[in-house]
């Protein structure tokens, strides 16, 4: 157990373990990609209520999902980092925050979109898009409090401090939202109510859930790969790697 | 009181220091010297417990009483010497009873109540200096001063006073370690600790 | 396939516009996120292979001496 | 490092004595967030009309949003002065716990922003027509509600109290966090004014309160020691 975590600390071993993970994981999600919004949206069924513009739910609700569960697992980094002091962690805390906020953005958009059709603007304070943008808040804070330090040290530190501060305030910000929002629009359009999904439309959003969660995987990696690199100059793993 | 095992320090990218050990037992005074930007701020810094980025190494303190005098003085312009003095009384448990004879050594019993902004740059750098005669009188058993630049801005009578503190508190078995441009007026052995040295 | 032509499944009923468009964006975040990144260590490694980074310099040694200048005793 | 600790009681009580006293002393930082809250509750009538109706609908937002700007701005000096002194430096050196003395930070800023707001927004709910029945639970909602703005907005100040431009990016950090108070306070004004019950709005608020008082210290103090070493 401890060896396998010394050696998750490792800068030369992770960029070698994490290659070999890509070489794997990078085509398949790629594929996964390609299959589940091939099927979402040219073989599963059309949804009555909203016709055919509810295809966006294939692209809008995995990056929803991601993009929240992405600032646990950068987060939950930064927690790691704090407390064993791992350099390792605080990457993967750096290196998760550009990728949530761009599948946030992509939740933003695709739901602004998603919003002309079905109410015939592209902006409507719902609860979960007025979340997700609290959401793409707390992650720019992030990004920026991390620009904004010249210690890198130190600003992977106050990061970790944020993002922990953000993680126990997400649930209370969800769930103030979620009353807010019943508050002022009682019982309007609710749509995207799994219960009464088909599964036939139910189990190609499952598979891009996944795929998502695949492409969050592989973004992290890249970015950390990349990450590890800039950190490491001069130090004899990198130039090993220049010579081949 | 201090014991240092193979520290190493790193600021902006660039090594300070590397594989420094140190001890400083009861009653020793450790001089860091060293050209401008040799890390000795850093040093100092990092003894206090202050500076833990770029740290390696270990530093293990066993003192009742730590006591750091930095570049920043710590003095709240809007309050008066002595109000000042009572909070770092209360923050390090010291009798305040004796923050009279302390703010009268360091020559300042007749501006005690104005504020700080009044008073010069050098009456402030003995406000602050006023916290060792506090320390001092509190008689800790281990006590360990960590002062950056303590002769910076003061006379050359407040030097001398200054100097022989610094001895008392070694002879009775505290520990000081400090930064100085000046040669110490002093006539006790001491340490020295040479940053930024030749390889 | 749910559509009957081609056609049909680019214009969707009407909703085409929209679910295309999403479509892009979401390509373009996705390549964006794996291409980026990807790219960012190739041509690092690549700039390493034509200025060899400076090895690191060893810090600088540090000296500690006794100095016993008790005068009088 | 076995430190002694002298008189934990003492010590609290003497930091918050010293922060009301500087406060007192420069009273420009205490009067500058109330002076920002009189002068935007004036903008708004200028702003939306002076319809009384229409006011009194948006009054309980309107005032939870300036309270929250005024809180915000207030926040980010909070720190600044310490740190530049060097006082933030021997605050951490103390033997005292820096939790605690954190907590005292953050009650000493509600006492000269959060309370004087507080004691003055009936002032300001009158300007804008909200009814005379609201204003106890706006008082209630104000005292409830700020504090948890100290709180959370000392989080921000001590984690950016060492950039150089601290303040831009401290909005950014700690309006996110605000947002559940907004949302809760306002509705519990707002339920207060159409006749309603509060009470549970005001409940989660101090339950908020119970929350941030156990775990913003812990942040605060992280915070403030990141911010003395990377300067």
């Amino acid at each position: 157990m401890w060896t396998w975590f010394h050696k998750l600390g490792s800068p030369p071993w992770m960029y070698r373990i994490s290659g070999r993970i890509l070489a794997i994981l990078l085509p398949l999600t790629v594929a996964m990609l390609v299959v589940g919004a091939v099927w979402g949206l040219l073989y599963a069924p059309m949804d009555f209520k909203q016709g055919n513009s509810f295809r966006i739910i294939y692209f809008h609700v995995p990056a929803s999902v991601v993009a929240l569960a992405g600032y646990y697992v950068m987060a939950i980094a930064g927690a790691v980092s704090l407390i064993w002091r791992m350099k390792m962690a605080e990457v993967a805390m750096k290196c998760a925050a550009p990728v949530g906020a761009a599948l946030t953005f992509l939740s933003l958009l695709s739901g602004a979109i998603w919003g002309k059709p079905t109410w015939g603007t592209y902006w409507v304070w719902d609860a979960r898009i007025t979340s997700m943008l609290i959401l793409f808040f707390l992650y720019l804070g992030v990004i920026v409090l991390y620009q904004a330090y010249e210690n890198k040290e130190a600003a992977g530190k106050a990061c970790a401090v944020l993002s922990l501060v953000g993680m126990v305030n997400i649930p209370i910000i969800y769930k103030s939202v979620d009353w807010w929002y019943s508050l002022h629009q009682p019982a309007t359009i609710k749509f995207t109510e799994e219960s009464t999904m088909h599964s036939s439309m139910l189990q190609p959003l499952l598979l891009m859930i996944l795929a998502f969660y695949c492409l969050f995987t592989c973004a992290l990696l890249l970015n950390m790969r990349s990450e590890l690199l800039r950190r490491g100059v001069g130090t004899s793993w990198v130039r090993a790697l220049a010579v081949n | 009181m201090l014991a240092v095992r193979g520290l190493g320090l790193e600021r902006g990218g660039r090594a300070l220091l590397a594989g420094l050990d140190l001890d400083i037992s009861s009653g020793q005074m450790v001089l860091i010297e060293g050209p401008n930007g040799s890390g000795k701020t850093t040093l100092l810094r990092s003894l206090a417990g202050l500076s833990r980025l770029g740290l390696s190494g270990r530093i293990d303190a066993q003192c009742d009483e730590l006591l750091y005098l930095g570049h920043r003085a710590g003095i709240k312009q809007l309050l008066t010497p002595r109000e000042n003095l009572a909070w770092a009384c209360h923050s390090q448990g010291w009798n305040p009873a004796h923050i009279d004879s302390a703010l009268e050594r360091v020559g300042l019993s007749g501006r005690a109540d104005l504020f700080c902004q009044h008073l010069s740059a050098g009456q402030q750098r003995r406000v602050n200096l006023a916290r060792l005669y506090l320390s001092f009188d509190a008689q800790r058993e281990r006590s360990l001063w960590l002062l950056d630049e303590p002769f910076t801005a003061i006379d050359r009578g407040g030097v001398a006073e200054l100097a022989n503190t610094m001895a008392q508190q070694v002879r009775r078995g505290g520990s000081v370690v400090l930064t100085s441009h000046q040669d110490l007026p002093l006539d006790i052995p001491l340490r020295r600790v040479v940053l930024g040295g030749a390889q | 396939m749910y559509f009957e032509s081609l056609q049909a499944a680019l214009a969707m009923d009407g909703h085409g516009v929209y679910v295309w468009s999403v479509v892009v964006v979401t390509v373009l975040v996705c390549a964006g996120l794996l291409v980026l990144p990807a790219r960012a260590a190739r041509r690092f490694i690549a700039g390493l292979a034509e200025d060899d980074a400076p090895a690191p310099q060893a810090a600088p040694s540090v000296r500690i001496e006794e100095v016993n200048n008790a005068s009088g005793s | 490092m076995s430190l002694p600790t002298p008189s934990l009681a003492a010590f609290l009580s003497a930091s918050l004595r010293r922060q009301l006293l500087l406060a007192y002393r420069r009273p420009v930082d205490t009067i500058n967030p109330l002076l920002f809250f009189l002068l935007v509750v004036t903008l708004f009538p200028l702003g939306i009309g002076p319809d009384p109706a229409q006011l009194a609908e948006f009054a309980p937002g309107i005032l939870w949003i300036v309270a929250l700007l005024a809180s915000l701005m207030a926040a980010e000096g909070m720190f600044r002065q310490d740190y530049e002194d060097g006082s933030l430096e021997q605050l951490l050196l103390s033997p005292q716990p820096l939790y605690l003395a954190s907590l005292t930070y953050s009650f000493a800023h509600w006492l000269v922003t959060g309370v004087p707001l507080t004691l003055l927004s009936p002032l300001f709910a009158t300007m804008l027509q909200l009814p005379v029945a609201a204003l106890p639970v706006l008082l209630a909602s104000m005292a409830l509600g700020t504090a948890i703005l100290s709180l959370v907005g000392s989080i921000g100040a001590a984690l950016t109290v060492s950039l150089k431009r601290g303040g831009m990016l401290i909005s950014l950090i700690i309006v996110p966090l605000y947002i559940p108070v907004l949302i809760f306070a306002a509705g519990a004004v707002r339920f207060a004014a159409e006749g309603f019950d509060p009470a549970p709005q005001l409940l989660l608020l101090a339950g908020m309160l119970s929350l941030s008082v156990a775990l913003a210290p812990f942040a605060i103090s992280a915070g403030l020691r990141i911010s003395v070493d990377a300067g």
